[in-house]
């Protein structure tokens, strides 16, 4: 089954761009776009570059070499936090989102979080903005609380009592749920949270590249991402945080160039964005990292955002079509991005997962990193497939013909 | 099918006709093997005739790896003394992790459908999780 | 002035191998080794064939390219391991040398630090080895103690008095200091520790890659080191710890990956190493820093270190016969790394550095994150120079002139 | 020495002989710059003739650029009024970081010798440590 292409979008140049993918052709359907995306030449080229022409410690030396591998340091910034809307020094390097958000609460939340305060998350949140949070609640002695999901995967807002009560000291959320890709409405969040002075903290892992995302709009005190899960390379996260907060918070990691004045017994730091920044920069991602967004602004996200809007309707209509299947979240591809999860009556998605990946069709299975969702849900895990704008119908075809395979072999 | 595929004949035969799957409730002995990553839940139930293992049986839920997995571990170790299913449980440990090891390290024969799998280090832990609770069974230090 | 290299080391195949310095030829003179190495083609290409051929989420996906990715990822592991004599799940791959003592302070000594209790570093460590002890003696009420250093820079290991002390609870100390070049008696001072119970963390953040370090020979608790220092990639560094110690630690960062079970209230890490790895790996700066110690063992790392040591020699030697100069640290090249820091008298550092720059050579100026030793020797900056391998005669003799140039200049 | 040399022969003559270099005791103000990352330490004091700075002195030990910066700065401040004063530091101080900026955007004429270590941003510190100074000095929110 071969169905031309029904939008006006042509992945054809983006997939031509991104090696790993045009070399592998029909033999591989890369929908593992949540986990990692895949690298545009322009980003890898812009690594290489830098070690090649570059390379040099960035904010410490005083020849050509290491000037210049400063500024393309602080135009990398520059980029990224224009991209986000936000002043560029409000834009901090971090290794992942992971780090990010465990600054925020090491450095942040820790310091100002009492006996009997509360953190609200949600049921959705990835791991790695649950983790931290819990620990923390943990040994301050704070509750830990969860806004619950409607039927169809959206936030319940009517039923969480209590969010916006003056014990609550952060909420931390998702902007995009990586199961079940469901777009949450932070901007009402955030608006009914400045007004009681509570502090929002987005998770933006799933979002920022996919979809135009910018901080003032948003009006959030902290947003944090990766870039690799946005055509850029591993090893690199950012940091966003208001003026105020990046004031008021303590550096997860002190080390040299952070510090401004050492003495025996007490140390004095840098102002932000440099006080988070411990040890030597990586420049070379950092500079892959603003050729993703480069790479991104050049192909037209709004562009590729529909593209993967359209291919995320089909892929849900394809998969209902099928029998004994159970997709999560909602069935209208408006209301989310491009994830979709779902199982396959009594095929453990190990085994899903396992026979589409022997035929080219690279899913995911497993709990996702969201083992609250999975407990809610009552399954230990899902498959799950997830678009980027390289992709197109003919790998949700293949998707839905390992499916059947799957079925076939395992009824 | 691509010859790689882990999904073999004997595997498959494994997963729907599970040897030794059933009631642990007269077992001497039962212990868990479970793996949150992926939601396998698995008992391994044994029953001893002095330093032998007369009867093994499992009951649980995972996904074909484990459940074959698990089915062929009762039949490799069924009749074997303590000290021969622990080193059987060493030899599968050691097939699944040690580097270089090949198909012919096989513990025993009627586990070579297994071989397929040991190439993807992601169901490691859906292979062990049976031979990891009976050896837990076997309480050999 | 020119003389030919008088060692059997040819430094040119080195050379050769270095994009960015074989194609700025004689333009540039990089002695700045010590801040952060050149990288060889086969660590750019490692990287670039990482995003090209094998990029895919690692101990995640089922299918091939993850398996791969998976496999690609353990075996860099396993060479990082083997490389410094350690077995393979106690290397842990951290961002830098810098997180990976943060992680050592966070999550092995301070919930073990009572009041009372001593930190041993000395007078000689980086502000990455410094600030987060001298953090935890604060809050936990501890004690910082510094080992003094002799007049020529080595330690004054007979003046110490209490540091194997039953209340010292850690030394953390650095094989190689980046000021002064000087190699510490490690092996001596971990003995006589191992002896009392105490635990030894060593900064080898200037000696992996450039030396032969071994864990197991020097039987330490903890050792950490970075990738960009020793021809790998920038994000990239490695801890390694003690069995014992590695059951004892907490993580630093909580999220995806490191957990094996979540509940409401507690969650199960997972063994280490992937208890301290939290998020998305760095698979392709694992592969750059693989390729960085297959690229070292391929040129021999003695022969380099001897070419390193003969090259220091020379450039001891030369500095020496200028007027106005005071050089630091021993004058016997066998005694140090590659790192030799000097100042001219009347004429600032900083000036030295620029005016250095401005003629193609590359060497730094600052206090190199040691403030704690610029305090000591009364001064607040100097001017370094440091080598490596690629580097020969010729590369000092043009410093010996730049620096001719800037006494003419400043006198 | 290349033409993108920052050692023009102005700041090397602001090096080599200051103006207003000395002692400050008589200053009705004194404000310090430190600059801990290299060392740099200046001390600027000002005497008032009501709104307008009479007398601006500095001293202290920092490398050529920030004691040259600290030259020109007296000079171009001296007989100015608070204000203008003021908003020389804020020129000065956008002149150096602004995007964009170029060598027409300097404050004033006397200051063109430092246009050559604008692109140099390890530097800047040193050229605004006495400006600073200067800044606290006025006392102006
Ligand atoms: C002795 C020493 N320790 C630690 C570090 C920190 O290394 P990194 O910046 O790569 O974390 C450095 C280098 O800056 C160093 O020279
Ligand atoms: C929603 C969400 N948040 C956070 C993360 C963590 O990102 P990283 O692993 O890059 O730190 C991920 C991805 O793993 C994610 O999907």
């Amino acid at each position: 089954m071969k169905i031309k292409p029904f939008d006006v979008f042509d992945s054809a140049p983006v997939l031509a761009d991104v090696p790993l993918l045009a070399a592998a052709g029909e033999s591989l359907h890369y929908l593992d776009n949540a986990a990692t995306t895949q690298k545009p030449n322009a980003v890898i080229d812009a690594i290489s570059d830098c070690y090649r022409q570059h390379n040099a410690p960035v904010h410490r030396g005083l020849y050509d070499l290491a000037e210049n591998a400063s500024q393309l340091y602080e135009t990398a910034r520059r980029t990224l936090a224009k991209f986000i809307g936000a002043a560029s020094d409000q834009l901090i390097f971090t290794r992942s989102a992971t780090e990010s958000i465990n600054m925020v609460a090491q450095g942040w939340l820790r310091p100002r979080l009492n006996k009997g305060d509360q953190i609200w998350l949600t049921r959705m949140e990835h791991h790695a903005n649950y983790l931290p949070w819990q620990a923390l609640c943990r040994d301050n002695g704070a509750r830990l609380r969860i806004i619950e999901l409607n039927q169809d995967g959206t936030l319940d807002l009517e039923n969480c009592t209590g969010l916006y009560d003056a014990s609550t000291k952060l909420i931390a959320l998702t902007q995009v749920s990586n199961v079940l890709g469901v777009i949450n409405p932070l901007k009402e969040i955030c608006a009914k949270a400045a007004g009681q002075g509570i502090a929002v903290m987005i998770d933006a892992a799933q979002s920022v590249g996919h979809m135009p995302v910018d901080v003032t709009e948003l009006d959030c005190d902290f947003l944090v991402f990766s870039a690799h899960k946005m055509f850029g390379p591993n090893g690199i996260g950012a940091l966003y945080g208001k003026a105020e907060r990046l004031n008021q918070m303590e550096p997860l990691l002190l080390g040299g160039g952070m510090v401004d004045h050492v003495s025996q017994c007490d140390s004095i730091w840098m102002p932000y964005p440099t006080k988070f920044e411990a040890g030597s920069q990586n420049l070379a991602d950092a500079l892959g990292f603003a050729a993703a967004v480069n790479w991104i602004r050049q192909h037209d996200m709004h562009a590729m955002h529909a593209h993967v809007t359209e291919l995320t309707q089909y892929a849900l209509d394809s998969l209902a079509k099928l029998n004994n299947v159970e997709i999560y979240g909602p069935r209208d591809a408006e209301q989310r991005a491009g994830i979709v999860s779902f199982n396959l009556t009594d095929v453990h998605p190990h085994d899903v997962g396992q026979i589409a990946g022997e035929r080219g069709v690279a899913i995911r299975a497993g709990h996702h990193c969201c083992q609250p969702l999975m407990q809610q849900l009552g399954i230990a895990a899902t498959a799950r497939a997830s678009f980027a704008p390289y992709n197109n119908r003919n790998d949700v075809d293949a998707l839905i013909e390992s499916l059947h395979a799957a079925q076939a072999l395992m009824g | 099918m691509s010859n790689s595929s882990i999904y073999k004949d004997v595997l498959m035969d494994h997963y729907r006709n599970p040897r030794n799957r059933g009631d642990l409730s007269e077992a001497d002995i039962v212990r868990r093997g479970s793996n949150p990553r992926c939601g396998d839940d698995i008992d391994v139930g044994v029953n001893f005739d002095a330093e032998t293992l007369a009867k093994v049986m499992f009951r649980g839920r995972g996904c074909s790896v484990c459940l074959a997995s698990a089915s062929m571990m009762t039949e490799t170790v069924s009749g074997k003394s303590k000290t021969d299913a622990h080193q059987l449980v060493a030899a599968m440990r050691n097939w699944f992790t040690a580097e270089g090891a090949t198909a012919d390290d096989r513990p025993a024969d009627n586990l070579a459908a297994l071989d397929a799998v040991r190439g993807h280090s992601a169901r490691k832990r859906c292979v062990m999780l049976a031979w990891e609770a009976l050896d837990e069974a076997l309480e050999i230090e």
